[in-house]
């Protein structure tokens, strides 16, 4: 399905596959709930313990089984409970994201956010927007044939 | 003799001049650290005819100043095969050559103290196959009938052993799809001063021409080499001539010119950037030998990217390859022995410059180069 | 530190390369290689793994290569033995086998069932640069999966202007049009098409004869692609023994008449079913490399591995290529078993005098002679399944090596009518047996399973089963 | 039971119990109506009952509660469960109350998986029932996959060494040292000085009382002499560090004095007769001490050194002592040292205006910093405590003031030293009561007083006459002839420039970290900030903990400090080590990364990775080394390795992808 025609699909949903840290965006994500802060249900979170350990690897996997975006996630530089193990996912992601930008896949559906356990409101807007853009954008072209 | 220094040289062994290009002064430096002990072992090319040769790794004197000659139509890369060998060890190596070392040393694979580097200036090599399909096609030779070859000024020159000389341009060569590998064509490392020594025939002057090497020590470790053998009697040496110096210098700036232009034609955008990957690797097999043979890649045989790749998944791209992707844009050194190997014939270089190009650039990271530089994935933090 | 320059016993395609011996075996590319520029598919990068080493035993107890063959010797004076080989191994060792098998030798194809006038066609194919030229190719095989280095030369000829029809239950990437097996007759070709099928012992000779009437009535140009290193010469050294097919080998093992079996580096545990190899009272085994045959001989004469050894290979386009090794051990143990000694070099110059050429050059292709063949009458039998296994064969396969092909491909409809789950697993049933396996969705037609490994429950290329979540 | 459904999807003849076969229990929760308002989760749970694996699924109203736990454990019985999947609220908050529920049936606590439907569910889509119920059976499938490969974990022990080291022999050092020798520990004090008392011991009087900083501190060092339990180990220095938590093996270097230290009775006897006289350190330059000397007169321990490159071999000290303990070949000796835990209060020097010659520092003889101020103000200083100028040792009767100097300044240091603006106001406060008659001038950027007693001070200097100028003077002339300092600042309260001429001008200069806190850092392997100054493990929660275990924080090192602070940090270390002496175990983390060294080709990509310093390369094997004890298992090293030889227990690869995988599936097909 192209991505014109996905657009005029009504109801279409994207799948968005959302990594968070243990100490600070998956607070976070709780934060929006114990706030009640609406968001689509677009989104599908996996916890890591540090943003540091969310792979390339993983990302990549995830657009191959058919991720409309992929986020990346973790507690504010400075605030990482392992030191510095966000300052890691910085560069890291910054390599990344060139990597997979040069590979032709939309900046949309890539995103870093630094959200703290407490910013539940944060979280959702973040779920929110990026659901927005890719609406706009429609599924990913590497997602595999008969998978939703 | 010190770092930075420039002079000529040449073999004192009158067989190793006639056998060797340019004076066999490379052949006499390697010779001389076996002989003298700098070194356990070294690498050279067991010649079999013009179109082939095996690197071997030998500690037989002989064996070294037999192996003389230089073949444009072998391209290997060394690194692998010294890698992980805890020998001290001397070889003669072309740009990519020295680039690959450099990147295994930095992941722990070589010891760079005990590898000795000579460097060979290289305006490209070519695929043996091209090279027989072009001199029956364009030269209009038989590969049996070819004696030795030679480029100079531009032109690539099959001498038959009839003794004639059969000349083309390279330009013309490599607009009819034949010449050198297409990396080597927007290789921009044509004199490696991140070798031990920077050996070639640029800039040899006057009546030394095609009977000397010029030389430039890049290192304290060449300083040493090329000493021991001058010290051993294998190698005379003289300052070089401040014209042969300029020539030199012109040379790498023409053959870098040349190389910018066709890193332009050959990358050039693309407006569907995925379904122009996803097409080039549709006919991927899954041999695995691009990655193999990567002399910029230390793992063994499992790896993260063989690992989590599947036969079994219904992907549109293999996680192989995204992986192979990532870990290449920082490491890539564009030495196209992955193109060289690959059975479905995917121009995987070409594929991993795409990423490696922008990336290298934005990051300000070019692998091989500096062994002080750690891989740019590793994210090593400025503290 | 020795390197050796070799060829690959994975098929009889005839790819150059060099084994380095350095503590372990390493493989390295030789790019001058004319058949393949040095590139390898998936089973010759694992040719490490392949070349396991192997001793000589007698009844299990290790012995020398001498005593062994002398053991073979004797175990084969009894007048009952067969002896089998595909060919994997020089032509100097399969001369001087073929004369030791005088009455019962095997090559495993099934030449008996297909006119003497195709033999040649069968067993010489053509050069891989017409491959290249060729305006119409018609697959009858899966580049990738079977003759993995075939696949550069068709792309080669796509360049420029081919078109690509491939017979094949699946839909193929450098295919411009895919056609049903069971459609042949639809099929459009003309003399500038040129056909590539493949020949082996699991061969339908019904299909083998369809393809090349398909070929003859069309005047196109046919190769055939073998799976064996050699078996080219395998076959046509053999054309004038008294050659035996698989099926009556198979025969004459279980009505008695055969009791031992000499195998020279072939393994026929992938061939004749295990209950009939149980009636062998000796299976005598000369092979380079250990394998699940070397594990069951009574008798295991072990030379020299190929890349080891000196001599000739003959590949699919009739290339003459020299091994790189200096071993004629391998000879020296037929010679015990025949009783007399065996020189390397006057088999070497019959092999030479046989093909026409002063010396092996593999940059020059010796001239063979291919007879045309008289129209042929095939009787195709539909497969009557609702769904079918279709076995993909290939190296690791022939070999009985494991690799990460553990898996059946099928549509996505097909998937979607057995509910089956993604990421799952689907029950395949035949001839009493279950297994369960992955899958992966692919555009494969529907109802029709494609695997390219060997689970055990198939039989031959195509098997009827039955499927469930 | 009648708030549970179960269902259990087991067929009981066809029921073969390998051992490693996964047997998963699915337990939904509806959290009364906070998840089962919203998701259907009878749905959930028949959706996820037809799964591979799963052998009985479970509605619970809420399985938190005692008949919810109660359930679980029935069911694992039952089925000879082995993997728990539980769908309910955050595991932030309930996955221990799960694990101890599981552990009880005999599982390992690490085979629950729990799954948040709550606060990532229910109560994020509240008005979209449908999705909300879709989007749960995702969860739960996701899960329930990443469960089946789930190991089990042990968390470890590791025995500790009941003895610490503590470095640095300052207020904040003495303190710790004191604090864990009174509580029966055996402590050795590491101060790199002949005596220890540290930066305070130069202090004329400390705020905001006033008192004399010796006649407080003296006492103090005296008690850690005394203390049985404490070994001072004066002059010497850390020199090797191995080892881990509960087991440091320190290598202490005891530079020579050139005398035998337990002969010498500090009677300075030696020094009276040495010829050599050098500028006295302790008295920040001014004056003189000789080449063979007592550091101070309240000096803990109370020994002569002997200063090796200023002595002349004149032996004259060696016929004056009359011990004989001088030794003039005397070399260093090194003590090895097995401690459980490590307290390092390293201390700070000032900061140095010379090289930048901030304010004329260095180029005019009447511009001093407050720490020779503060030896000037010492009745026991080089002038008797007499505040004299430099170029002509009169007595100033104009005093200016500089603060934050080396502080709140993007040329040196960006942070607030703390101490300066209190240390300015004593100081001037102490010459204004001394003389009276002298004029002084307080220029500041802001005043900062934070703590008890601080703004009274500040109030007393300005009932005192001390005058106050907002502003950072932009020009500092010296007179030639008179040798005054001239100033030109701007008030920026009055909004005028002012030119001010002074007899003295005085520059409060900030805290620093001192050149030695490199060497200690590497040889901890601690954190440093980019100011160059230690960093805690959490600078609110864990301030004198650090990211190594067994080794703490205390004093100026970590941040400019008052001495109350640095004293407070002292105790707060020895109670936190405490814990460690005190049970004589530590603790490991159960999540750590793991090497597979048939993997590992030793490229050392994972080394800089770690923060904890917890990965070894084993060089003559070319593995990579996880130190378990070390590791508190982030995983960052996982994501760099590029063989995947490095995985983290509970976050494998193979589990974190288990779960990407099955955020995907092929759509149900309507019947």
């Amino acid at each position: 399905m192209s991505a014109e025609t996905a657009a005029k699909v009504n109801g279409w949903e994207p799948k968005i596959v959302a990594f968070c840290c243990n100490w600070c965006s998956y607070g976070g994500a709780d934060s929006a709930g114990m706030g009640r802060f609406q968001q689509p249900p677009t989104a599908r979170i996996i916890r890591v313990m540090c943003s540091g350990r969310i792979d390339p690897l993983h990302v990549f996997n995830a657009f191959l089984e058919g991720a409309d975006a992929v986020l990346v996630t973790g507690c504010h530089i400075g605030d990482c409970h392992y030191v510095n193990g966000n300052d890691k996912t910085k560069i890291k992601y910054k390599f990344l994201e060139s990597v997979v930008r040069e590979l032709g896949i939309e900046k949309e559906r890539l995103q870093l956010n630094w959200i703290s356990a407490s910013e539940g409101e944060k979280f959702a807007n973040f779920i929110r927007d990026v659901t927005e853009q890719i609406k706009k954008l429609g599924p990913s072209p590497l997602k595999p044939e008969g998978v939703a | 003799m010190q770092k930075g220094e420039m002079l000529i040289g040449w073999s004192t062994k009158e067989d190793v001049r006639k056998r060797g290009g340019s004076g066999g002064l490379v052949t006499s430096v390697l010779a001389a650290a076996l002989e003298k002990k700098l070194v356990d072992a070294v690498v050279v090319l067991r010649k079999i005819n013009e179109f082939e040769a095996v690197p071997i790794i030998t500690s037989d004197v002989n064996e070294v100043l037999n192996s003389a000659g230089s073949l444009h139509s072998v391209p290997s890369n060394f690194a692998k095969l010294i890698a992980d060998r805890n020998l001290k060890i001397a070889l003669p190596a072309k740009g990519c050559d020295v680039r690959a070392i450099i990147e295994q040393s930095k992941r722990n694979a070589i010891n760079p103290d005990n590898t000795f580097i000579i460097g060979l200036n290289c305006g490209g090599s070519m695929h043996p196959v091209t090279t027989r399909e072009m001199l029956d096609v364009l030269y209009k030779i038989k590969p049996e009938d070819v004696q030795g070859e030679e480029i100079e000024k531009g032109k690539l020159i099959f001498e038959t052993k009839d003794g004639k000389e059969h000349a083309i341009t390279i330009d013309e060569l490599e607009e009819k799809g034949y010449g050198r590998r297409e990396n080597c064509r927007y290789c921009m490392l044509k004199i490696p001063n991140n070798a031990d020594l920077a050996c070639g025939n640029w800039g040899v002057t006057g009546d030394l021409v095609g009977k000397a090497t010029f030389v430039e020590i890049n290192s304290e470790k060449g300083a040493k080499l090329l000493q021991n053998a001058i010290d051993a009697g294998y190698v005379q040496i003289q300052k070089p001539d401040e014209k042969g110096i300029a020539t030199r210098a012109k040379i790498k700036g023409a053959m870098e010119g040349l190389g910018k232009k066709w890193k332009e034609k050959v990358f050039v955008p693309l407006d569907n950037r995925l379904e122009y990957f996803r097409k080039e690797l549709e006919h991927c097999i899954d041999c695995g030998a691009c990655k193999t043979v990567c002399p910029t890649c230390s793992c063994g045989d499992i790896s993260k990217c063989t690992e989590f790749h599947s036969r079994a998944d219904p992907y549109r791209m293999s996680m192989y390859h995204l992986v192979r992707f990532l870990h290449l844009a920082d490491s890539c050194i564009g030495c196209g022995q992955c193109s060289d190997v690959c059975p479905a014939d995917i121009q995987l270089a070409r594929l991993y410059r795409r990423f490696a190009n922008p990336v290298q650039e934005e990051l300000k990271y070019e692998p091989g180069i500096d062994l002080r530089k750690p891989p740019y994935f590793e994210a090593k933090l400025e503290v | 530190m020795n390197v050796y320059s070799t060829i690959c016993p994975g098929c009889n395609f005839g790819c150059g390369l060099y084994i380095r011996e350095n503590g372990k075996l390493e493989l390295d590319f030789r790019k001058s290689s004319p058949a393949n520029a040095g590139k390898l598919c998936r089973f010759g990068m694992s040719l490490p793994r392949f070349y396991a080493p192997v001793r000589s035993t007698v009844d299990g107890k290790e012995t020398t290569l001498d005593e062994a063959a002398k053991e073979a010797a004797k175990r084969i004076s009894g007048g009952s033995a067969a002896f089998l080989s595909f060919g994997n191994t020089t032509c100097e060792e399969l001369l001087a086998f073929q004369k030791l098998a005088e009455s019962y030798l095997c090559t495993g194809a099934n030449f008996d069932a297909l006119p003497k006038d195709t033999h040649q066609t069968l067993s010489v194919g053509i050069p891989y640069s017409e491959v290249e030229t060729a305006k119409h190719i018609v697959l009858f095989i899966d580049p990738y999966e079977q003759y993995p280095l075939i696949l550069r030369r068709l792309l080669a000829a796509k360049k420029k202007g081919a078109k690509i029809t491939s017979v094949w239950w699946k839909k193929l990437a450098v295919a411009d049009e895919t056609v049903n097996p069971a459609d042949i007759s639809k099929l459009q070709l003309t003399k500038d098409s040129l056909v590539i099928a493949d020949f082996h012992p699991f061969s339908d000779v019904e299909q083998v004869k369809n393809v090349l009437s398909i070929a003859k009535n069309s005047e196109a140009r046919i190769t055939f692609l073998k799976p064996f290193a050699n078996s080219t010469w395998a076959y046509i050294a053999a054309k004038d023994a008294k050659q035996k097919s698989l099926a009556q080998l198979v025969e004459d093992i279980n009505k008695g008449t055969v009791k031992t079996l000499f195998c020279l580096e072939s393994d026929p545990s992938e061939l004749i079913p295990q209950d009939v190899l149980g009636k062998l009272t000796n299976i005598i085994v000369q092979a380079g490399q250990a394998g699940a045959i070397t594990n069951k001989a009574h008798v295991v004469v072990a030379h020299e591995p190929l890349y080891k050894k000196k001599g000739t290979l003959i590949n699919n386009e009739g290339r003459a290529q020299a091994l790189g090794g200096g071993s004629t051990n391998g000879l020296d143990a037929l010679g015990i078993v025949a009783g007399t000694k065996l020189e390397f070099n006057s088999l070497h110059e019959s092999v030479k005098k046989s093909l026409g050429i002063a010396a092996v050059d593999e940059f020059s292709i010796p001239k063979y002679e291919r007879p045309a063949y008289a129209a042929l009458q095939a009787a195709l039998k539909p497969v009557e399944a609702k769904t079918a296994l279709v076995s993909v064969y290939n190296p690791f396969m022939w070999f009985n090596m494991i690799d990460d092909n553990d898996f059946v491909e099928m549509s996505l409809n097909t998937s979607r009518g057995l509910k089956l789950l993604k990421g799952g697993t689907i029950k395949i049933k035949s001839n009493g047996s279950t297994i369960e396996k992955k899958f992966r969705v692919a555009p494969v037609q529907e109802n029709v399973l494609l695997s390219c490994k060997k689970f055990g429950i198939e039989k031959g290329t195509i098997t009827p089963v039955e499927v469930s979540r | 039971m009648n708030d549970t459904e179960t269902k259990s999807t087991e067929t009981k003849s066809a029921d073969v119990k390998s051992s490693d076969e996964k047997r998963v229990g699915v337990f939904v929760c509806e959290c009364g109506v906070n998840i089962g308002g919203v998701v259907n989760t009878k749905a959930v749970a028949d959706y996820v009952a037809a799964l591979p694996g799963v052998k009985v699924t479970s509605v619970n109203k809420f399985t938190c509660s005692d008949s919810g736990q109660a359930d679980i454990q029935q069911k694992i019985k039952e089925h000879n469960l082995n993997r728990v999947v539980v769908a309910a609220c955050s595991p932030k908050t309930h996955e221990p109350t799960f694990r101890a529920c599981i552990e009880e049936m005999g599982l390992n606590q690490y085979f629950l998986e729990f799954v948040n439907i709550r606060d990532h569910c229910s109560w994020i889509h509240m008005w979209e029932k449908e999705k909300a119920t879709e989007k749960a059976k995702d969860l739960v499938r996701m899960g329930i996959e990443r469960s089946k490969l789930l190991e089990p974990l042990e968390a470890s022990e590791v025995p500790v060494n009941d003895t610490a080291l503590v470095v640095g022999g300052g207020v904040a050092g003495m303190q710790a040292a004191l604090d864990l020798g009174d509580m029966g520990f055996k402590v050795y004090l590491v101060e790199k000085e002949p005596s220890i008392g540290g930066r305070m011991a130069r202090f004329d009087k400390v705020f905001p009382t006033n008192d004399c900083s010796i006649c407080i501190l003296g006492p103090k060092m005296v008690e850690v002499a005394r203390n049985k339990n404490i070994t001072i180990m004066s002059y010497s220095e850390v020199k090797e560090v191995e080892g881990f938590v509960g087991n440091f093996n320190v290598k202490i270097e005891h530079k020579s004095r050139y005398l035998d230290i337990n002969m010498c009775t500090g009677c300075a006897k030696c020094s009276e007769v040495c010829p050599v006289e050098v500028p006295y350190d302790f008295n920040e330059g001014f004056g003189t001490r000789k080449a063979i000397y007592v550091s101070f007169p309240q000096a803990v321990p109370l020994r002569a050194v002997l200063d090796m490159e200023n002595c002349i071999k004149c032996k004259a000290c060696a016929k004056a002592c009359e011990r004989g303990a001088i030794n003039y070949e005397m070399q260093p000796t090194y003590t090895d040292l097995n401690v459980g835990v490590i307290i390092a209060a390293v201390g700070f020097k000032t900061y140095d205006p010379e090289p930048r010659h901030d304010f004329g520092y260095g180029l005019y003889d009447n511009v001093i910093t407050a720490m020779e101020f503060e030896r000037l103000l010492n009745a026991a200083g080089p002038t008797g405590g007499h505040i004299v100028r430099p170029s002509d040792c009169k007595e100033p009767i104009r005093v200016g003031f500089v603060n934050c100097v080396g502080s709140r300044d993007k040329n040196t240091n960006i942070y607030c030293s703390g101490v300066c603006c209190m240390y300015t106001i004593k100081n001037a406060q102490l010459l204004k009561e001394k003389r009276p008659e002298t004029d002084h001038t307080i220029m500041y950027i802001d005043i900062r007083t934070p703590f008890r007693g601080y703004e009274e001070t500040y109030n007393r200097a300005r009932n005192l006459g001390v005058k106050f100028l907002r502003g950072r003077p932009v020009e500092v002339k010296e007179d030639p002839t008179t040798k005054n300092i001239c100033v030109r600042v701007e008030d920026t309260l009055a909004g005028e420039i002012r030119n001010l001429e002074f007899d003295l001008l005085v520059l409060a200069t900030g805290v620093v970290p001192h050149e030695g806190i490199n060497q200690i850092q590497q040889l901890l392997k601690l954190s440093k900030a980019a100011d160059g100054l230690l960093m805690e493990a959490h600078p609110k929660l864990r301030p004198v903990d650090t990211t190594i275990d067994g080794v703490y924080l205390a004093g100026a090192a970590s941040g400019p400090k008052d001495i109350p602070y640095a004293v407070s940090q002292g105790s707060a270390c020895a109670s936190r080590a405490t814990i460690l002496l005190k049970n004589r175990k530590a603790i490991t983390e159960g999540i750590t990364a793991v090497v597979d060294p048939d993997v590992c080709v030793g490229c050392g990509v994972c080394l800089p990775m770690c923060p904890f310093q917890a990965i070894k390369m084993d060089e003559k094997e070319k593995k990579a080394n996880v130190m378990k004890a070390l590791c508190k298992g982030c995983g960052t090293c996982v994501t760099a390795c590029p063989t995947g030889a490095l995985e983290q227990s509970h976050f494998k690869n193979s589990q974190i992808l288990a779960q990407v995988k099955n955020v995907f599936k092929f759509p149900e097909v309507a019947a």
